[in-house]
């Protein structure tokens, strides 16, 4: 079950709402400070993409972001409805940042939009 | 709200000052002054993010912009960070690389 | 279309989750802060109560939080998934403090569980 | 993580300080100090709660279990509130008429 599912109007006003569910999740997960650092910034930075996107392809349904923390790894879901090719000019810095940030970072196409995957490795319990 | 913008002049130089967040919802906020601050052909700036505890990269934008006509009125732009969360966001980019950074206001007007 | 749709798992970590999305939505509704107060705290009460009920009936299953700014009202609605008759004992203290803090709370079955819904006014726009 | 408790000795009472919101999760954390103390004997209590940003039902319930053992062994608990968020939740639940809140630890070890 994921540690948090959450679903916000596309306005750039409710990105920080996300920021704050991805930021409780991580240190509730045991992250660093650090690390919960990142987590807050790219994520801000992934559903802004995810928001902006909405609003270029005038899709009024909701950003879905579910956070999942199990067992090593801490992985943060952020779902668009908007077809793959729609702005990439307008996300570009959004997504290289959150890229440098979090390594591993997925883009897919999952109907009906985009997924970007932010996956961090949680340190093994003590 | 988010984020409150005030501007001051100080050391022959103005001042704006950020608190709170900067981003995707705030950012305009910034911008609008730093804009405004530009086209009164005011370029000799410093923006103090001391009390600033996040910055993504709209603010970022914001700053680049700001820059950039500071630069062609042979003004200045100089930035103060003292939270580590909004220096690695400079660091990363490589805008400390375009930007001085400085841990104080006092820091930046001496410069 | 809700300000923020939000689902936890039902253990008591992640009751403050739902309550930092209850009062980042009051504050973007333009409530005022004495009234995000009574916000924070009848949210989380009203969750803790959800997952307090879970916990009880031994139902593994999220507990969801729909918070609605519709014109003049702000609204969170929390719902469970336990029978109307588990463990109303335990959940005493904090239905009755979420009761004097919101007046117009309602509580009612609704399939497959109990959803208790708080009610403000918002101060009409100036 | 979310909430932090710790005891000292002063002015010939236990003081408490806890630091942080004491909810459904972290509440236990503050019951078991306060159970342990009594257990012990030390009925003579002051709760710092000036540096908690939030208290729910949940505190409210250990603060009134630790007052009942130590008013059954002649003790005393006193409550040092500052916010006014705190201080709500004991008003509106009467709670303020059973517990002496003061407005700081100094208050509380002069009374
Ligand atoms: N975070 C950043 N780091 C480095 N350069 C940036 C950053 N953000 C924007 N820029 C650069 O600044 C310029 C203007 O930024 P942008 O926000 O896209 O334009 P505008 O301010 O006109 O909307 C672009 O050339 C972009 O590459
Ligand atoms: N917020 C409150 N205001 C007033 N009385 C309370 C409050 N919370 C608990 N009490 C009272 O304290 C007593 C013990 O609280 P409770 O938490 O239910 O028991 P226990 O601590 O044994 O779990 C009960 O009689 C209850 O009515």
């Amino acid at each position: 079950m994921p540690a948090a599912t959450l679903s916000i109007p596309p306005s750039v006003e409710h990105v920080r709402t996300a920021r704050l569910v991805a930021v409780a999740a991580a240190r509730r997960a045991g992250l660093e400070e650090s690390v919960v650092d990142d987590v807050r910034l790219a994520v801000g930075e992934a559903v802004a993409r995810a928001v902006l996107r909405h609003g270029t392809a005038e899709i009024g349904e909701e950003v879905d972001v579910v956070v999942r923390d199990d067992g090593a790894i801490f992985e943060v879901e952020v779902h668009d409805r908007t077809a793959p090719d729609v702005g990439d000019e307008d996300d570009g810095v959004a997504l290289a940042l959150v890229r440098v940030l979090v390594p591993g970072t997925r883009l897919e196409v999952r109907s009906p939009g985009t997924c970007l995957t932010l996956t961090w490795l949680r340190p093994v319990p003590a | 709200m988010d984020l409150d913008v005030s501007t001051r002049e100080e050391g022959g130089r103005v001042v704006v000052v950020a608190i709170g967040e900067v981003d995707v919802f705030t950012a305009p906020q910034l911008d609008a002054e730093l804009s405004r601050l530009t086209a009164d052909g005011r370029t000799d700036l410093v923006v103090d993010l001391s009390r600033v505890d996040f910055l993504d990269s709209t603010g970022l934008s914001v700053l680049v912009k700001t820059l950039k006509r500071v630069r062609e009125a042979d003004g200045a732009l100089d930035v103060v960070v003292t939270a580590e969360r909004v220096a690695k966001v400079f660091r990363i980019t490589g805008l400390d690389q375009l930007i001085p950074l400085h841990p104080s206001v006092a820091d930046a007007l001496a410069t």
